[in-house]
């Protein structure tokens, strides 16, 4: 199978469904000419046009809004913000009425729109560009949540977010642009809604999301060479969330840590312990651990904002202080 | 002359229609906070006059005229805002926020939202070269917005089919467009987009008409946006009961009176030679016909829960359900 | 103790304050000559003039920034956002401006400023003007939340929220402006970060927050004529939250629920679950149940609204539920 | 001319500051985004020779040859970028937004939120009667943003102290400015306020410094805001390595070059008879003086998380801390 970027996976899924339905397009600030700040539409513009590759001004409001009302005529807009501390700027657009549309208008008018954007830290870009804010989304009836960790799963996830018929909130990570990952050659889909098991294990089930999947699977790594045998879950889908195969892993392994790059208080933490818990009474040996974000404002500089966020070392602290084993050394 | 008559009838119709809802807003039959159009008929009628059925209306927390001027029927805008199944939102909307697709009318209650997603209809209009047109009708208190900013100058540089209707009432609630909005007329916004200048009177359904006409004729030959001030003036409160005095003198009102567009229209039809007793009997037949669908509305049934949760939003394949036991945590 | 309604309460908190510091100053749409939407400014005017009463434009994202730069300027604003839904216009403001300067500046620049709005549904408002929106803040470092539920509280709360040099959000709602309570004559605060416990109890913990409150002391009330000792505990402050009062309780009880307006998925009834869960674990007999609303846009009509939040009965049917009683008839 | 030889000193100061910022970027001391300030020095030097050491100045993602102008010493600018505790905002910030309080000046990595933030602090001025002036200054690119709307409105109905800057650059990112703002001259949306249109030359220092003076004393005389666009053109990318090739002629760079501030100032210097070691001198004593920054600079301390952590919030009476277990969920 093909290895590529998750920026690449990004590019295919585009150019798969723009060549699929015309209908299809990208809008945002500097999609077209730069192919995105992270290059995950390069070559597009080229291939597709300004029809579907829309380079807009910065005016994150009318751009949000401009997807909901061609979305509302039957185009299928996928619209970048290009930090989602941008989004701060949208959040009428996409809650007062993408998300409000279809009911507001009895179930007649169709929002089939992407929100795409990226969040958190590890790219040394200071508080105004490094925010986790995927739970504001998540309470709000009328969205879906897609965090996706890998570059299989961004692509087969983006590809159903296009074309599914309600407005999808689509959230990658700035850190993840760069990482590889095999991806069929072949078409594929990711349902959304489906969570996917990284890594089975019996002793403990960690639940992370985006970024933090992949410093779960490290520390999972780790701590198996210390004998502890960790099952990875990654939601993928923040909502619908995938309860199921949440419950299946926790009643099997009855201890369960929740991982998130966002802070604990107010975050999807809460959200998915509660869901754990309440599931998961009987099964469980110890509370659900919350292991999470500092509350602080991603501080800049070289290394400050990895010490206040989860790291591999930290989760595998975590985990042996759950599972009541010795720190290693 | 004969459209004048037309026109005539149509903003009496819009009058009553209004005078109708206030009351039933007293009655408590509808819900939310309504805001009657009192004195803005001409443009209402003499703008939506110049739109094709396939055109589209955007408007505002103040949209049950701009409806009906757009075709949808009394029948469905008067329902919805009486919370009925049979509105144009199935009665979950209601006085403030509705669409009705099939009359391609949307408004909603967030001032100045809908600028700019009425660059989204005219952008897929554009490149669907479909020949439609979107207008977009908004508040002057919605002109101070930075939708309104960020749409104009996104439909300018796109050059989309929309044609932005300002609406200018003199107040945004309690604020007099005088106090609040910093340049002596809205329309000397345009130059900031590279459009034209373009003041209306307001009160003049004809100007209205022939303004709305040349604006939709630009915009269907590529050479939109447009920006259009329609000067108008709100005869009655914000809503029903607001407390007037706190912003305005009771004399200013008055003297409105004497210019509003039926008074106008009507002198002009008169003056023209129009009989007095056909525009009587024109009232007394609008008349009827809004009691009898009042009858008809009272008895038509409320959405049920269903309704409302059925469409929040639409199950996904192979996943858990949007709708069903996760949709209700209750 | 005299009696006032919520609204009044406000107003004597503004008067209060107003008086007391000149620097202290209101700011929105009508909160001057119409006196706020729900009057809570009524009056207000004509005695402290357009210095400390600002009516201002349609312009949420500049009058939200205006109170920003004013506060970083020693000024003590409140920004009025009329209905919650709009602060959707104004978050790039408090989100990336107010709650990071004081960080920013590494602590130099104190932000004493109160961004005031209301929430909720009850008033047949529609889907565009009934959310609940509360715990978009308490995922954001540098914010305090706060929802008071009586006139007594709010108005401690909002003078102790005026006073205080961080960033505060604090939501009202909509349906209490007209609840009467008592409110003593001679001034006095409420600190932020301290929990109440409105009835106290054996048997269950509820905790609600700020209309739900009134609807879990009625159910507290019919449950007590069924041999049911209910504890309701109001957070006020959602964050900081006042982890010990619930836990204090939860320990007691063995049992607790939560009951929100906002939908569960999301939102900040995951968070007080999971801080229970967390540290009440062995208390526990059941695992915390969230009684939240319905994850649906608030719809139109004379009572649909009431059918997609919690009621007194179905706070009542819950508990009920909760203790393994049979349900009333 | 002594003023003129000044504002040179200051430019090249600024260019060569600029220029090793560039190669410490390159050199990964600098950490986030850096944006180069190359050709745009007339505008920094010019307006904010016209403040006052307490007005305020709120700038941008491109803030660091403000902040200097401003009057922040290198020291604290450069350490800032670089990420130490001797920065303006204890290393806490960075290259894009940072805060030096005892030098009233802020910036901010959101594009255009900074024109809402100068109301408040014009506000501020205004109702204490301090005699200060706020000044904001923002690209082309923020002038298409929303807030530059409502800012514009809200500072020009209360007549606040502030003077908005555009500096137009000509691009925003890979955005031409011809291509994104939809009219001629940004300084046409003025109109739209009830303000002058006013555009200068942004690669003339003395013009610009003119244009600030006029702006400032009518602000001080309750007769702002003003706005003024200044036209300058960024000579290197947005940012160090951006695609330029996807969005701009390099002949277009190479002629831009000849009209950049630094030339034609020098050969306004020059044609008035300065001599040429004179320049060269002071070009060799900035050098020198920036080396030895540099190598003090390395040398400074980052911050600790404590320091970072520390800040997030101010301790709250009676209450569980803003700080301390709950502020670190880790
Ligand atoms: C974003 C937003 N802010 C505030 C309000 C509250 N509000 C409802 S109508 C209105 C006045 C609108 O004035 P204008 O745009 O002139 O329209 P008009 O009411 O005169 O038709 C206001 C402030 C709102 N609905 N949305
Ligand atoms: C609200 C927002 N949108 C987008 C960005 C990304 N961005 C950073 S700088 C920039 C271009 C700004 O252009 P302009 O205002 O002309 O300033 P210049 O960079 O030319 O100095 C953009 C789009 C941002 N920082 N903030
Ligand atoms: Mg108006
Ligand atoms: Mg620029």
């Amino acid at each position: 199978m093909p290895t590529v970027t998750f920026g690449e996976a990004i590019r295919q899924a585009y150019e798969e469904e723009m060549t699929r339905d015309k209908d299809v397009f990208l809008i945002g600030e500097d999609v077209g000419r730069w192919g995105s700040l992270y290059r995950s539409s390069r070559g597009l513009l080229e291939k597709f046009g300004t029809d579907q590759l829309k380079d807009t001004p910065i005016s994150e409001a009318a751009l949000a809004g401009c997807g909901v009302g061609a979305a509302a005529m039957g185009m299928r807009p996928i619209v970048e913000i290009m930090y989602i501390d941008f989004i701060s700027i949208a959040m009428d657009q996409i809650v007062n009425h993408a998300a409000k549309w279809h009911q507001l208008s009895n179930g007649r008018v169709k929002l089939p729109i992407v929100f795409k954007t990226q969040g958190g830290a590890g790219r040394r870009n200071s508080s105004q560009h490094s925010q986790s804010l995927e739970n504001w989304f998540v309470n709000i009836p009328g969205l879906i949540t897609v965090m996706p960790s890998t570059p299989y799963d961004v692509k087969g996830l983006l590809k159903s977010a296009i074309r599914d018929d309600n407005p999808v909130m689509f959230i990658e990570h700035k850190s993840l642009y760069f990482d590889k990952g095999e991806v069929p050659a072949e078409e594929y889909l990711i349902p959304l809604g489906l969570a996917d098991v990284k890594r089975s294990g019996e002793d403990l089930t960690i639940i992370a999301t985006s970024w933090m999947v992949t410093f779960a699977l490290k520390a999972a790594a780790l701590l198996q060479q210390e004998g502890i045998s960790c099952e990875v879950i990654d939601p993928r889908t923040l909502w619908p969330l995938d309860q199921q195969t949440l419950i299946t892993s926790v009643q099997k392994t009855g201890l369960c840590m929740v991982v998130t790059e966002a802070p604990a208080e107010g975050g999807w933490s809460g959200e998915a312990s509660a869901v754990v818990h309440e599931h998961c009474f009987g099964a469980l040996k110890k509370p659900v651990r919350r292991h999470c974000g500092m509350r602080t404002g991603i501080p800049y500089g070289p290394s400050l904002e990895f010490d206040c966020i989860p790291s591999v070392n930290s989760i595998a602290a975590a985990a042996r202080d759950l599972l009541g084993k010795p720190a290693a050394h | 002359m004969n459209e004048l008559k037309e026109f005539y009838a149509q903003m009496l119709l819009l009058r009553l229609f209004d005078q109708q809802c206030m009351d039933l807003k007293k009655k408590d039959l509808i819900y939310s906070g309504y805001h009657p159009y009192e004195g803005q008929e001409a443009v209402a009628v003499g703008f939506c006059a110049a739109l094709q059925p396939d055109d589209v209306l955007l408007s505002t927390h103040r949209p049950h005229c701009h409806a009906v001027a757009k075709g949808c029927s009394l029948e469905a805008v008067l329902t919805e805002m009486m919370g009925r199944r049979t509105g144009c939102s199935g009665g979950l909307g209601g006085a403030m926020q509705f669409i009705a697709v099939e009359n391609h009318f949307y408004c909603g209650s967030v001032v100045g939202s809908n600028l700019g997603l009425a660059t989204g209809f005219g952008l897929a209009m554009k490149q669907r070269q479909s020949g439609q047109v979107c207008m977009c009708v908004f508040g002057d208190g919605a002109s101070n917005h930075g939708t309104f900013h960020e749409a104009m100058n996104l439909a300018a540089i796109w050059k989309l089919p929309v044609v932005f209707v300002c609406e200018n009432n003199q107040f945004a609630e309690a604020m007099p467009v005088k106090e609040f909005v910093a340049c002596e007329r809205i329309s000397m916004r345009a130059r900031g987009y590279g459009l034209e200048e373009i003041t209306v009177d307001g009160n003049d359904v004809e100007e209205s008409r022939r303004a709305a006409n040349t604006a939709i004729e630009l915009c269907r030959k590529g050479q939109g946006p447009v920006l259009i001030e329609a000067v108008t003036y709100r005869i009655r409160g914000h809503y029903v009961g607001d407390p007037e005095a706190t912003y305005r003198n009771p004399a200013e009102v008055v003297e409105a009176r004497k210019y509003e567009p039926l008074v106008r229209t009507k002198k002009k039809l008169l003056d023209g030679g129009c009989d007095p007793a056909e525009l009587e009997a024109m009232q007394l037949a609008i008349s009827d016909k809004l009691a009898t669908l009042e009858q008809w509305a009272i008895q038509q049934e409320f959405p049920t829960l269903e309704c409302a949760v059925d469409h929040v939003g639409i199950a996904l394949a192979n996943a858990p359900q949007v709708r069903g036991p996760l949709a209700t945590s209750i």
